[in-house]
């Protein structure tokens, strides 16, 4: 039986420059109690797509030609085309929120900040099955039981602000299934999340369609959820669909171009050594050119180009509460040691909060830490880098340098690719004006870009190309060690494979020294030669990638480990022993690793190399104890 | 008892109008007035002051009715004891000095003062008006260091030398100077008189010497003063009308209705006039004055909602006031304003620029600049040809006038004009044809104008233009009074525009104090003024024969005793000015709209002015009415 | 496949799109895109604020305004001070073109005037015999051109020994139509002058606040707060009130300007502020400091291009503001005063009820007013709606 | 919420007393003093008896002090001829030119300015809102054009010429008396209902001069404020759950709009404050303004910074009641940094 079918759907946008196609002549069926994953990358239409099912078009947007068919279970009879219906007319109002529901990516913006949860979820069941106020509380508390939300009844009476965003999303996943709806749309719903919150809310997702017996159109570009998720799966790209069929034939028979480059482009655990991802559109990086100039770092006499030794970092947040006469203190550092050693990769991952991002702009002295200190070896022996003078800090600056995670924010909208590869240049007083031209344009061949874009303003470039060229304005100063801020979360995965072997190949031919902060696992796996895993302002493991990887210690790092899902069928999550909440909760994790507010996160040695945080009492045997039973 | 000439008249002036009168006389009751108040003929003076209305051209009326009327400001409360014009002495219309609420005076050598009271006067409160009230204010509040540490006003000092005060009887006192004082009765006759009798029964009580200590001091801490001195000050203001407690002998009377946006006054049951039917003066009951913004009053005139109405209105007020009159059931009538000059131009003679001084104080110059002034041009343009183009001097109803007075020196003549300031020598030029002074800068006079008035501003535009001719620049800078006053005594101020002599229609027997160098706030001679105000002490003697000469004219006018004495004193002063054209005035005898809605007795035509005239006192406003009455 | 779900009623098609496929081909640019890349924001801001009808035609409207400013003496049929003693309180006269159904180009009939004794105002009756063409590129009274020349050419004048009042006289006869013209002169850069200074304090003040905060910030922050607490128009007046009186005109006026100026800045200092501090947080300026940066460089460099735009939108805004603040004080006599003539100084004269009810063309400056004050509002409107090029 | 309020009151302390020492320092920028002045004119009309008696005055207030010792005895915090006797003492000055304490003049224009302000911001509230929604959701369409157009040419026309005209319509066709808060007959008499009728036809025009001033820029920021909002995820969600679209627009985006509305209370003050001031002058309406604007021109200090400080701490009051309001109705601002759950 389909529930939804979607026949030769054509939607255009009026813009100032004509008209542009979005949607074009997209066919696909949604079967009862089955979930579709409708996947591409951004700008692909698929969110067009989900908006015209939901008769939720912006007004610059018309359904040029097609159908779109819903055969609702409850009313048989008819097949009710949506794309006839006026999106604001009483009969779409009818079915949205009551027969088709939709959940959002970002779930602290889809919330009302002024409104209690409660009554935002408990409206939809108001408004379509004319419930009393008190009814819809009670029904609200089922559906936040429902979500496994900690505390239903006071859930009801919390504020979007107050809570986490995993809670917030299961709030938005509540809203969506009161109506308890025949076809539930999805789009990106965990791509704002940490792997261990995206992982649990998927095991949601897929408990309440089974419970409520309801469609699912999952719409998002990450192949690790369509594995996870789909029966059926939709590629798309451009407006046009490529390739769709059941997920079982997609992922072990792609067939169409785009599929197989996207599905190679993809990092996972367990890739060969020196195995390279393959972007869709590789890029010609003229590296060879670049070397002719670049000094000679003096990488064999010192391993360890920068050492953080016990820093801890607190901030105090602005504004204290209404209620709270004293500020609070948050510490996104606690006692934080680690090395960057010569030539290598160090990839720090955690989540959000976790204080990786700290941790790297704390080297580059962005402010001044609290306790422990930061030193810096270029060659002639570390220095604390806390006390630089003006032209000390100079230097630093040219040696360390930074690549945003936000391509779009980092590069000044109102200069030229020109002036900001010169910038950097001229702020140092390097080279005549032409020298510094002809530098741009090196640097443009050297990340792959074409030197006619010069000219060109930021807006003109995909978010591919702006990080390519941040990445060309932070190697203008030839600098030793680069500080590689999530630089692939904004991208689409072919895009980021084009990032990361430019990164990897930079690297390697330029003898670069990178700290790699990521929340994604994969990414950490396929680029970095060690992994630091940083939770809540702490490290608890560090080691060997492959070390760390294959042979996690800390639950924390195992359950990172366990959410990531994986872009193959044959590795699907193990829902059933998912567990987010306990995980990045340091003061449950069993012993020895539990940490107490206060305790020292001492890290233990347990192999070579690979150091992992255990306060508790002999916590070495403990250790020992556990890696030979894993192995 | 030996009358000087002056008073003889005044004597039988008052044998002829009211004591023939008083025997054919019933006093009716007065309607309105609060209950419980004696009748009438118990209020009323044992010889009350009446007036045969149809005698003075006007007719008898009726009492009642509520009179409304606009005023500009809370302090112009005080308008109702000008308006009311109950003096001591006061003008007649003719302005001749008569008794008013005193029944006689009898003068003396021009030096020996004998006031008699009415018997039977009372205070608006009831209580009799007595020597009593002469002798506290003379030896009780005069001259109590505490009450006033400044010591005498200058009307009571001749030579120096205080009059010496008696009480005769109860209703009789008597002033006695060594020389004669003819300044005494006029002031007594202002608008703004001295106040030489208060109500000793009521102030005593705030009297140091006199109250109860507890009650003094209880009502300094109401009244947030310091001792009972200031308390007393604020308490005993018989002008500015502020204290509705105060006993009064005008003819209307502070109530405590009504706040600072509408003052309500109602009728002095004690009141000493009469008409000759026996009603009891004023007609009028009640007198609401309505606060309003002076820009405000001509519109509101003109909306109907003032009954009597002169204050802030203008010349200019007068197109917009005829075309309410039909619907709005008022009329306009045209007063003559008295003033000696509506506009005229004041060069300042003490400048302390030498150049300058040296030119204003040449009579050459003054000439010049007057005939160069189109003034029959700036009649047009400003009054509609209404008013009179004349020198600042005095107007045609004055028996002082003479045409030369007026016509000397102010025709239009751009040639004789230039020809004088090329005999002074003012013949450089720069090249857009403007005069260079002797040290070489252009002859730019910048004319200093109060900002007030706007017709002054826009004559001095006027003038400019034709002074352009002469090759003189003039530029209008608009100050305000104050600045104006400070820059002219500091003798920074080159010329001013200003009004001319604010009495236009003396009588010889009034004192010319603004025909002389006698006062610190003229501007054409402010140091001079202050220098004689305190007898050489500041600002600086006179160095300008002509000042000189009208400063020894205004001295023997003080030691004058005959009125033929004073006249040829008066005419000489109005030769001197009118010679050398001390004023450059423009025009006078400009038309001062009163809108009347409903009145009867309001003259169709008069004089408008303050001193002497009162505005509508010396019109008998208490004998003002209603014509219809529901 | 089915992991945990019936199986569907049939196995979906395995679809494969058999077009050809080049990921390559979205990076092609039209030329007309190539040319949009290549803009810079003043081009783009431009491009954006010429779709905004409504603000480019008020554009216009203020250059047109703008124009009488250099070019009063030339545009104006008289000099402004100058009177006809003829033609006090003249009605406006009307303009024609046919005569007895012939074409003769603009013209005015000719008027006589009589005082009426009885109401006390003039009366004018048009004489429809007395044909007035006007003149144009013709020579009038004289003039000193900005003060230095003397010259007579005018644009247009009224015909020998006629009159061209087409806004009507004032009480001395002084043509209202060259008031409004000579008076575009102040009333139009009172705005400007005042705009100035306050942008100067405002960017001063709000970029220290919002750049090193901390202290500096808090302090600026509590100024502005006191400013704003303060009522404007009391400053107004207390402040000109301490315009010494003796100042020539040109002085008034600019203590006038800058008056409005200092008590303008707080609303732009708050606007640079929040702009720098949001601006302050863009990753493109960390990486500026990163690159070891000074702090005037990124401010003028990376920062300042960020909201100049801005500020010209919110500047332009705050004009009216000035151009009206300076009529009310001229209202209540504490601004500029003849001989100088501005807006306000005309309006003061509409200040009684006479010039409703009788002279109602006295009203005539808050004609330019309104179109000016509305002017700069739409232009305001559409300068920020285009300030934002990337958006 | 009690803390809250306590640090904004004493963060109010130092704001107030620089406020007063500006206001202070402005009063007495222009040359001279009252009673300077009122000396040169008794001194030219010879009374120089008088003059003797202001010089005494002068003294009593301390006017011949220096400049900071003046000032802070007039707040209290120095003592002047008779102690400490300022504002903190509760002795708010002394009008020279109404010869009575300042509290005696001030006092009986405070309820009808409240009531005028009141009213005013009622008008721009009422009219405002409406419009601003409307053209908001209707953006670009010629209502929302006509609005804007409107609305500017009510900010663009000078208040007092507006004032003027109307004021002289309402008396040709409605027979309103000229100026004034109410007919001259009920001057100073109790109220009554036809007092308050009276009082109520009077608001009309100085209300709408005053309130078109200010309503279009209101208009303009709803506008501008809504629209943001309206392009915000969680309008679309709550489209998404098949809200009407009005009742959706008053749920969500008009409460997010309002917000900066209630914020800005406080500031509407000052600016109501200033626009009144001319427009009571020209229609004669006895509020706080003309009061100033007398004391301004006429040097009377004590009244003219009072009156200026009491605008001020009005101001401050708005402000503070504004940002509680904001923190009752705004759960992000009331509950903000609390504990999460």
């Amino acid at each position: 039986m389909t529930l939804l079918s979607l026949e030769r759907l054509t939607v255009d946008f009026d813009t100032a420059e004509g008209r542009v196609r979005a949607v074009d002549d997209v066919s696909f069926r949604v079967p009862m109690n089955r979930s579709v994953a409708l996947v591409g990358e951004s700008g692909s239409g698929k969110t067009v797509i989900s908006q015209a099912i939901m008769g939720l078009l912006p007004s610059r947007a018309r359904i040029s030609s097609g159908r779109i068919l819903l055969h609702d279970p409850l009313n048989p009879q008819v097949d009710i085309d949506i794309a006839r219906l006026d999106p604001a007319g009483a009969q779409m109002r009818n079915l949205r929120g009551n027969r088709i529901a939709m959940i959002f990516q970002e779930p602290m913006t889809s919330l009302s900040p002024l409104h209690t949860i409660g009554d935002q979820i408990g409206e939809a069941a108001q408004l379509h099955q004319g419930v009393s106020a008190a009814e819809a509380r009670e029904l609200t508390r089922t559906m936040l039981s429902l979500v496994q939300f900690p505390d239903p009844s006071r859930g009801v009476d919390a504020y979007p602000f107050e809570l986490s965003g995993g809670l917030r999303q299961r709030a938005m996943i509540a809203m969506a299934l009161i109506c308890k709806p025949a076809l539930l749309v999805a789009d990106e719903p965990t791509t704002a999340l940490d792997v261990t919150i995206q992982a649990e809310t998927l095991k949601l997702i897929r408990e309440v369609q089974q419970e409520l017996s309801m469609s699912l159109l999952m719409i998002t570009h990450d192949f690790g959820v369509v594995a996870n998720m789909a029966d059926e799966v939709v590629v798309i790209y451009h407006g046009k669909i490529m390739e769709k069929g059941s997920a079982q034939a997609l992922f072990s028979d792609p067939r169409h171009p785009y599929l197989k480059a996207l599905l190679n482009a993809v990092p996972s655990f367990g890739m060969e050594a020196g195995q390279r991802l393959v972007p869709i559109r590789p890029i010609n990086a003229n590296i060879a050119s670049f070397l002719k100039d670049r000094p000679q770092h003096r990488a064999e006499k010192t391993p360890v180009l920068l050492r953080m030794s016990n820093v801890t970092k607190r901030f105090g947040s602005r504004k204290g509460g209404l209620l709270s006469a004293q500020p609070k203190l948050f510490t996104a550092l606690d006692q934080v040691s680690l090395e960057v050693r010569r030539g290598e990769c160090l990839g720090v991952v955690g989540e959000s909060g976790s204080g990786k991002t700290t941790a790297a702009l704390a080297m580059l002295r962005t402010f001044p830490v609290d306790e422990g200190h930061i030193t810096f070896d270029k060659g002639d022996g570390p220095v604390d880098i806390a006390s630089f003078d003006r032209a000390q800090m100079l230097d630093y600056r040219r040696r360390a340098q930074l690549i945003f995670q936000d391509p779009f924010s980092s590069l000044n909208p109102r200069m030229t690719v020109n002036d900001i590869l010169m910038e950097p240049l001229t702020i140092h007083g390097i080279g005549t004006y032409p020298e510094r031209q002809k530098r741009a344009r090196e640097l443009m061949d050297l990340v792959g870009l074409n030197p006619r874009f010069l000219r060109r303003y930021p807006h003109s470039f995909s978010g591919g190309q702006r990080q390519r060229i941040g990445i060309a304005r932070a190697l203008a100063l030839n600098p030793e060690f680069i500080l590689c801020d999530e630089p692939t979360s904004a991208l689409d995965v072919s895009v980021q494979a084009q990032i990361l072997n430019l990164l990897q190949d930079l690297k390697n031919e330029l003898g670069l020294t990178y700290l790699f902060v990521s929340h994604n696992l994969a990414v950490v796996d396929y680029i970095a030669d060690r992994i630091a895993v940083m939770c809540r302002g702490r490290v608890v493991e560090i080691g060997p990638t492959h070390a760390v990887v294959t042979t996690p210690i800390h639950p924390y790092t195992k359950a990172l480990l366990s959410a990531v899902p994986e872009p193959r069928l044959d590795a699907l999550l193990d829902f059933e022993h998912l567990d987010a909440m306990r995980a990045s909760e340091p003061h449950l994790w069993p012993d020895p690793f539990r940490l107490e507010q206060g305790d020292v996160p001492e890290l233990v040695e347990i192999a070579p190399d690979h150091l992992v945080c255990a306060p508790g009492r002999n916590a070495k045997q403990t250790i020992q104890s556990l890696v030979e039973r894993a192995s | 008892m030996k009358t000087s000439g002056l008073f003889k008249g005044v004597a039988a002036a008052i044998l002829i109008s009211w004591a023939g009168t008083a025997g054919a006389f019933t006093m009716t009751p007065t309607p309105g007035i609060a209950e419980g108040l004696p009748p009438t003929s118990e209020r009323a003076p044992v010889d009350p002051l009446v007036t045969n209305m149809t005698e003075i051209g006007r007719t008898t009326g009726k009492q009642g009715g509520e009179l409304r009327t606009l005023v500009g400001r809370t302090k112009d409360a005080r308008l109702i004891n000008v308006w009311g014009y109950a003096r001591l002495v006061g003008y007649t219309e003719d302005l001749e000095l008569r008794p008013d609420i005193l029944k006689d005076v009898q003068v003396e050598e021009g030096r020996i003062f004998t006031l008699t009271l009415r018997r039977g006067h009372k205070w608006s409160d009831g209580h009799p008006f007595t020597s009593e009230d002469f002798r506290f204010w003379f030896e009780d509040v005069l001259t109590n260091d505490a009450l006033n540490p400044w010591g005498m006003p200058s009307f009571l000092l001749v030579d120096g030398q205080p009059p010496r005060f008696e009480v005769i009887d109860e209703i009789t006192v008597r002033y006695t100077w060594d020389k004669p004082n003819p300044l005494f009765l006029p002031e007594l006759a202002k608008s703004r008189p001295p106040f030489i009798y208060r109500p000793a029964h009521y102030l005593k009580q705030f009297h140091e010497n006199y109250g109860d200590p507890q009650v003094i001091e209880d009502m300094t801490a109401t009244y947030k003063v310091r001792s009972w001195a200031p308390l007393f000050n604020k308490l005993d203001d018989m002008y500015n009308a502020r204290n509705s407690e105060l006993p009064s002998l005008q003819p209307w009377v502070l109530t405590e209705e009504g706040d600072d946006r509408r003052i309500v006054f109602t009728r002095n049951p004690y009141f000493h006039r009469f008409d000759s039917e026996g009603q009891q003066l004023p007609y009028i009951n009640r007198v609401v004055m309505t606060v309003a913004d002076g820009k405000l009053i001509p519109a509101k005139t003109q909306a109907g909602e003032s009954d009597l109405q002169a204050r802030n209105l203008s010349f200019s007020d007068i197109s917009v006031l005829k075309r309410g009159e039909a619907s709005e059931g008022y009329k306009t009538n045209l007063w003559l304003s008295t003033k000696g000059s509506q506009v005229a131009l004041l060069p300042n003679l003490a400048v302390k620029d030498p150049v300058w001084r040296k030119l204003n104080q040449d009579v050459r110059f003054r000439h010049a600049l007057s005939l160069g002034i189109d003034r029959n041009m700036i009649n047009k343009v400003l009054y509609f040809g209404l008013a009179h183009p004349s020198n600042d001097t005095v107007l045609e109803m004055s028996p002082l006038y003479k045409d030369d007075y007026a016509k000397d020196w102010a025709a239009f003549d751009p040639e004789k004009a230039n020809a004088l300031l090329d005999e002074i020598g003012l013949v450089e030029r720069r090249n857009d044809g403007t005069r260079l002074l002797p040290d070489g800068r252009p002859l730019e006079i910048i004319i200093e104008s109060s900002g007030e008035s706007r017709a002054q501003d826009d004559a001095i535009e006027l003038v400019a233009e034709t002074w352009k001719e002469l090759g003189i620049r003039a530029f209008l800078k608009p100050s305000q009074r104050d600045t104006i006053r400070n820059r002219a005594m500091s003798g920074d101020l080159v010329m001013a525009v200003w009004s001319g002599f604010e009495n236009g229609v003396p009588t010889a027997d009034m004192p010319p104090v603004d025909y002389a160098p006698t006062r610190g706030d003229f501007l054409s001679w402010a140091p001079w003024g202050d220098y004689y105000e305190t007898d050489g002490q500041s600002g600086e003697k006179p160095d300008w024969a002509p000042a000189n000469r009208l400063m020894e004219l205004y001295d023997a006018w003080l030691a004058s005793s005959t009125k033929e004495e004073r006249a040829q004193i008066w005419h000489e002063m109005l030769q001197i000015h009118a010679d050398e054209t001390i004023h450059i005035g423009l025009v006078n005898q400009v038309r001062q709209p009163v809108v009347v809605k409903g009145l009867s007795n309001v003259p169709e035509t008069g004089i408008y002015g303050w001193d002497p005239g009162s505005h509508f006192g010396i019109h008998r406003m208490d004998a003002f009415f209603f014509t219809e009455q529901d | 496949m089915s992991r945990h779900l019936p199986p569907s009623d049939r196995e979906p098609d395995h679809y494969v799109n058999p077009e050809p496929f080049d990921p390559t081909a979205t990076e092609k640019l039209t030329p007309e895109q190539e040319r949009f890349y290549q803009a810079s924001q003043w081009k783009i801001m431009w491009w954006k604020f010429r779709r905004h009808k409504l603000a480019v035609w008020s554009g216009v409207v203020l250059i047109l305004f703008y124009l009488c400013v250099p070019f009063a003496e030339i545009i104006a049929p008289y000099t402004p001070n100058e009177r006809n003693n003829d033609y006090l309180y003249a009605p406006p006269q009307t303009l024609h073109l046919f005569h007895d159904g012939q074409f003769i180009g603009p013209f005015v009939y000719g008027f006589t005037s009589e005082v009426d004794l009885e109401t006390l105002r003039w009366v004018y009756k048009e004489d429809p015999d007395q044909v007035q063409p006007l003149r144009f590129f013709c020579s009038g009274s004289t003039y000193r051109f900005w003060g230095l020349w003397e010259m007579d050419f005018r644009l247009v004048c009224a015909a020998e020994g006629g009159s061209m009042f087409l806004a009507g006289t004032d009480r001395l006869g002084r043509d209202q139509l060259s008031g409004l013209i000579y008076g575009a002169r102040l009333s139009l850069t009172v705005g400007i002058v005042g705009i100035v200074i306050s942008m100067f304090l405002g960017i001063l003040l709000g970029g220290l606040a919002g750049y090193f905060g901390g202290i500096i910030d808090s302090m600026i922050q509590r100024l502005i707060e006191i400013m704003r607490a303060l009522p404007e128009l009391p400053l107004w007046m207390a402040l000109s009130a301490a315009l010494p009186v003796t100042w020539s005109p040109v002085w008034i006026y600019f203590g006038l300007t800058i008056i409005l100026g200092l008590l303008d800045w707080p609303g732009l200092a708050r606007a640079v502020r929040s702009k720098l501090l949001s601006l302050r947080e863009e990753e493109y300026a960390r990486a500026a400091v990163m690159m070891g940066a000074r702090p005037r460089r990124i401010i003028f460099k990376h920062l300042l291009p960020g909201f100049t735009s801005h500020l010209i939108a919110s500047a332009s805004l705050s004009i009216p503001a000035m151009i009206l603040g300076e009529t009310a004080l001229s209202f209540l006599n504490l601004g500029l005063r003849r001989p100088s003539v501005s807006w306000g100084v005309l309006l003061n004269e509409a200040q009684n009820i006479s010039v409703v009810t009788i002279y109602p063309w006295l009203m005539a400056p808050v004609i330019p007013i309104i179109i000016v004050v509305l002017a700069f509002n739409f232009l305001g409107d559409g300068l920020r709606d285009a300030a934002d090029p990337y958006k | 919420m009690l803390y809250y309020t306590v640090r904004r009151l004493l963060t109010m302390i130092p704001t107030l007393l620089v406020i007063s020492l500006l206001t202070f320092f402005i009063i007495e920028l222009p040359e001279g003093d009252y009673i300077s002045n009122q000396i040169a004119v008794l001194k030219s009309s010879g009374e120089s008896a008088s003059v003797a008696k202001l010089e005494f005055l002068r003294q009593e207030f301390a006017l011949d002090r220096p400049f900071f010792e003046r000032f802070a005895i007039w707040v209290g915090l120095w003592p002047g001829p008779h102690g400490f006797d300022g504002l903190l003492q509760g002795n708010w000055g002394w009008s020279f030119e109404y010869d009575k304490p300042v509290y005696e003049v001030v006092g009986p224009t405070l309820p009808l300015t409240i009531v005028l302000n009141a009213a005013t911001i009622l008008f721009v509230y009422l009219v405002s809102f409406p419009i601003g929604i409307y053209s908001a959701t209707r953006q670009y369409s010629w209502g929302d054009y006509g609005f804007t157009f409107l609305g500017y040419v009510g900010l663009a026309t000078p208040n007092f010429l507006l004032g003027l005209v109307l004021m002289y319509l309402a008396n040709a066709w409605f027979d309103l008396s000229i100026g004034g808060l109410m007919d001259p007959e009920y001057i100073g008499e109790p109220w009554s209902v036809d007092k308050a009728l009276s009082v109520l036809s009077h608001l009309i025009v100085p209300t709408i001069v005053i309130g078109t001033s200010g309503t279009a820029a209101m208009i303009r920021r709803l506008r501008a404020n809504l629209l943001d909002e309206l392009h915000k995820q969680y309008v679309t969600t709550a489209r998404a759950k098949g809200m009407k679209e009005r009742a959706l627009l008053v749920k969500y985006p008009l409460r997010m709009a309002l917000n900066p509305f209630i914020a800005d209370i406080g500031n509407l003050i000052p600016s109501l404050v200033s626009g009144s001031v001319i427009v009571s002058v020209v229609l004669n309406l006895p509020t706080v303004g003309p009061v100033l604007l007398n004391a301004l021109q006429s040097q009377d200090q004590f009244l003219a910074a009072f009156i200026l400080l009491f605008v001020s701490v009005l101001t401050l009051v708005g402000m503070l009641v504004s940002d509680l309001l904001l923190a009752v109705l705004d759960p992000r601002i009331r509950l903000g940094g609390g504990s999460r759950s």
